[in-house]
């Protein structure tokens, strides 16, 4: 372990060196995430699905789409669930088993920025007040790990159902049974596009999208999910380090700024 | 009797909240140091209806020693809520959002320690919630801030909790719990409040760029007013009832 | 850890020195237990609760009342369920995780005192016969140790369930629904108040209510609940060494001496 | 035929028991020392319907090393039951009651054994009940003390258990499954007979002081008879039929 | 552990030298099972049991015949389940806790073979299409440990399921409730025997039936499961080393003859 | 379309099966190896509608130390499906079955690899399902071979899976999900073509010893075809598309 720390050591020195004259360890503006690729329809057998990748961050995403009984007290509204796995092959350092809080964390800001944005209307999701209703559940396995996993698991996630087709099912009042309808699909019922942009603070600069490298040694992370009509539903702090409050304004603006030119690249991958 | 929830008057048109509050205005805060006999360091908190217990440990070592860190010490936090802290009674194994919430505990705390000055050992952090009300992270860490205080561990500064939140399309200070169900937007905040950096910031809800810096400013404002009261607590421990 | 080894070696050494004269290392007679108070209602949103202190041991307990289904073959009364926690802030040998042996022989002791005693006529929490029925859970987390958990615990149960308000629930029968009566409660149907008392047996001494230190050095352990008629309903012994049978005899007698006084402060506290 | 769980009359006029015993009777029991190859003690009975293996291993390395203690050896004892061995078939996963009764098990077998000549081992006691019936808890311990003694554990005395309780308003030796469910109480005693002490003593169920003296020197009786039972198992393992 | 490592060092040294002159460490010949001892009812508090010993291992198996919800898609047949448990007593290496890799293969080996062989027609289980079927679970639980459990559990448990008195339960459409008809049993709906044969390759030589020494020292294994037509309706490879396609021909025909003999002994063992 | 499962004709008095196939034909196999960053070798299968990741690290140190064997290194194995990779959500913890063919898997690998070469390590290979079809364990292992090629672990020869079965009493190769379904046997087998050993073989379904002789060897033809596919798949990896 000991060269390997070495090295570390070095890159973060030089990545230190680097970000006080504006510059990144890969040549990236500060303000600039890496390239995103995403394609849909990769799990012709899931509703909905995408592989994403965010410089070298993978993640394929699939969404099931299921009858489901609705949470008590939320009986006019659908289920909208949303998780993330970090696969062991995705890295080295990742293993089986259950769940770690870095991982709840990440399944769960991911999912609190799509569901507090309202991207999927979920009154529109059932099938029976109080009894039943449509279930949208949304897994995101990374694959390849390079840093950033907010990101690209909210991209995939959101591409996955921008693409998904959603089935129709039938209530049957006499015995409470529900039913596919075969061959009939509709798009889910879509609002908005929200879109995360993270940013990381090493020492007293901001970046947006860390890679892996940079992930390592930065001191504070913020997660920001803006909607189309460019206003601020979900934020997440990470880190051992705090945020001025102006650094927390100076992100909003990026976030903005960001998301609005990632929310195109969805929409042509979503296919809307 | 037949008052449906959504028919509660968020803000009335006096600018008086549903339990009869100012816009600016903070629930009723008390905290006491040194509540538990075992524990190195504690505080017990009331914020509005929250009921908190927090106890710390540490500096200690750690077990399993692989765990442990050579350079600095490690803080480890757990957030957890009583079966009866809540309407219907919660199943005391810990929930995916109790992880969540100690881990954001955690690092709202770590930049306040000198943990560099305790390499190989631990310093725990137990969190009990008896009684739960909208704002309980934010209540729950005020207390842990004080507990650690309480216990010696040397700091940079405190850390002050305190949500702020869009009601009825308005920015108010430190949301009750039916602001948060009924309402259109949760921030809780935590702040070093000498050191002027914010520590935690989360937001569930939707808010146009100017009303989140608003937000943003409203919560510093209540973390302020919450450190008069964590200082209080900790005059009154140590220098008894002379400090009030 | 050595030197702690060496204090609790001598604090030890004292302890058994002084029950060689019939004295207690804090000065109480061997079958007095510690001051006990009592508050309730600490926990306004539970529907029954108490803060108990017994010496420096300390027990918040909360009871939440709920419509359950009934157990099969238990379908004439409702259920009563009674759990112990030791938080891991009451004591630096605690850990968080599932519980150890220790506190589940913990709280199934305290639950069994209470059920067997008969304290809650479980025949009236019935809603509608092997369908519907009352629940009533109690649980207990012990926020600062010093000895004698089962004491402690059962009497945080006893007066928070004395002190309980039983909300009224009306079960539809046309669909199985259960609905709260809004602002109509009622006390729950209390038949005796039971009243458990450890005693620690340390060489050939019997001691009542042993305080932390008493616990580390003791031999054995008895658990005897009495009810207010003065009869014996549980017992529980525990412990690496054993009993004489006339030992079982003594034992029971201070339990009920002890009981009865114990019994009265949880009457006043309970407000009953 | 119609006839229904509570119309089982558990004492007769002439003091005879639902299963035709009187007052004071135990039923059948059977010890066999020495049935397992693999143990290094074991011994396998029937008493009433109960059918119970207990299998001995040690004093051994104890994993991991750091629950070994230096001072003495330490004994571990599971008591677990077969998913065919009750009416309804149960989750072989162990229940609260299982770990409970494991315990007591535990505290009731280690006053006699010598564990101070084995420090940092461990002797481990595996229990398995095949067929439950009433006072499994008291037979599982005659067997796991007579597995211990099988395996050469050195003992200071055995230990040897049987239950007492209160049926139809009277004491009643060895309660079996009717008896436990439609009884007004079930105390199970485990004994040293030699040593003279009680080193098991549960109770469940309303004994007056006078009930609960006679329950306890009852169940003493039956502890005593049950030693006659221990020792025959052990002379028939180690001196075959010769010792009958 | 040094002097049990040069014991099995030579033991296994002595098996393989013995193995090349055609001989076994216990006298067997290469394609003879050991001895099987097969009692049943051993278990009348269950539905159906049997102590199975072969050679020194022995496995003690019951089944549980209880109404159940069969599984969605298969509301035409009942429910089969088989597990397999090695007690903590059976063998010193054996530890309590959740089942690892090697006992959760043995429990669905055993369980396929006599599910695959149509052993039980699941189809006369049924007591209400979709709603309501008979489940059989056949719960083996090893006692003592001397190599080929497979073979001992399979035995172990088609002897129980050959013993079992099938209750009669009555299926109500009124309320969709289950009742036992006390005192009425039938045999089970058999159509085959089906057993297991499982052989061990050590070198290349194959073996029937390896003891514990054997098995400890093996390179591969194959179990294979014949019907009474002599057919083959399940296989499952083991262990570190292939089989050629010759051997895999070989076994098959080991299995068919071995396999004839142990279904008489099954067959009389089950009363049948 | 008021077709029901059932009715599907398994093979026609054509002998084309259900998905067109001819009864030696397998399904579309197309293989890529090194698709991974992070992972020392990886491999990316498309086997009929089977999408299977395999990833590979090692030979690296064996965590916790205990599990290391001094006389040679460690494979370990896992299986394991997406939610999202079958009809109905599959849980995501694994399941007995996934842990059963982790296992097979496990030991279908081990004869091809050198691990005497490699003491006190482990070699890990991660098996992602993505999307599931008839056949997924052979699939898996054909991914999982050629990925450990990829990661230049010594291999003494390739391993190659393919299944053959019993639909509508005629032996033919590699089995789909419906003729899973509604089929009379599978058979999975994995094959060492140079060794000529079979390293995984598993039926499910009766045959006769004459089916049974015929299906293992259609199966191993299946194998030859596959095995040519994992070789064009690591030459187009290190030599590139001049390989082709």
């Amino acid at each position: 372990m000991t060269s390997s720390t070495i090295i570390d050591d070095l890159k973060k020195k030089k990545i230190l060196a680097l970000l006080k004259e504006g510059q990144r360890i890969d040549g990236r503006a500060l303000d600039e995430p890496r390239q995103l690729t995403i394609d849909t329809g990769v799990i012709p057998k899931a509703e909905g699905s995408a592989r994403v990748r965010l410089g070298d961050t993978e993640v394929v995403c699939g969404v099931k789409v299921q009858p489901d009984k609705p949470f008590p007290d939320l009986g006019d509204r659908g289920i909208f669930i949303c998780t993330a796995e970090i696969l062991p092959l995705a890295d080295p350092s990742a293993e089986p088993g259950p769940p770690g809080e870095e991982v709840i964390e990440l399944a769960r800001v991911v999912d609190r920025g799509i569901r507090e944005s309202g991207m999927v209307d979920l009154k529109q999701l059932v099938l029976e007040k109080d009894k039943s209703v449509v279930g949208i559940f949304i897994d995101n396995s990374v694959t390849d790990y390079d840093g950033n996993l907010f990101d690209a698991c909210s991209y995939a996630s959101v591409a996955s159902v921008l693409s998904c087709k959603l089935p129709k099912f039938k209530y049957d009042s006499s015995n409470g049974s529900v039913s596919k309808v075969e061959g009939e699909f509709s798009a889910p019922p879509i609002t908005t596009i929200p879109v995360s942009v993270t940013m990381g603070k090493i020492g007293d600069t901001i970046i947006v999208d860390p890679n892996a490298d940079e992930w390592s040694c930065m001191d504070g992370r913020i997660t920001i999910t803006t909607n189309a009509a460019g206003n601020i539903c979900a934020v997440q702090k990470g880190g051992h380090d705090g945020f001025t409050p102006e650094q927390l304004v100076q992100c909003s603006k990026i976030s903005i700024a960001t998301g609005a030119k990632i929310r195109d690249i969805l929409k042509q991958a979503g296919g809307s | 009797m037949g008052v449906k929830k959504t028919d509660i008057v968020l803000l009335d048109e006096n600018g008086i909240r549903c339990d009869g509050r100012k816009i600016n205005e903070p629930r009723r805060i008390m905290i006491k140091a040194g509540v538990l006999k075992n524990a190195n360091g504690s505080a017990y908190i009331e914020f509005g209806e929250n009921k908190i217990l927090a106890g710390v440990f540490g500096p200690r070592d750690v077990h399993p020693k692989h765990l442990a860190n050579t350079d600095r010490g490690i803080l480890r936090c757990r957030y957890h809520m009583q079966p009866f802290s809540v309407g219907e009674r919660k199943n005391p194994a810990p929930s995916r959002r109790e992880i969540e919430i100690s881990k954001v505990i955690k690092e709202a705390l770590e930049p306040a320690l000198m943990l560099e000055n305790f390499p190989r050992t631990v310093v725990d952090v137990f969190i009990e919630i008896l009684q739960a009300d909208g704002g309980s992270r934010c209540a729950a860490l005020d207390a842990a801030a004080v507990a650690l205080a309480d216990a010696g561990i040397p700091m940079r500064d405190m850390v002050s909790a305190c949500a702020a939140g869009k009601v009825a399309d308005t920015i108010v200070l430190d949301i009750n719990n039916e602001e948060d169900q009924e309402g259109q937007a949760d921030m809780p905040v935590a702040y070093m409040p000498n050191l002027g950096k914010v520590t935690l910031i989360q937001l569930d809800g939707v808010l146009t760029p100017q009303e989140y810096e608003k937000c943003v400013n409203t919560a510093l404002e209540g973390c302020k007013l919450v450190y008069e009261v964590q200082k209080k607590a900790l005059q009154e421990k140590f220098f008894g009832d002379d400090a009030k």
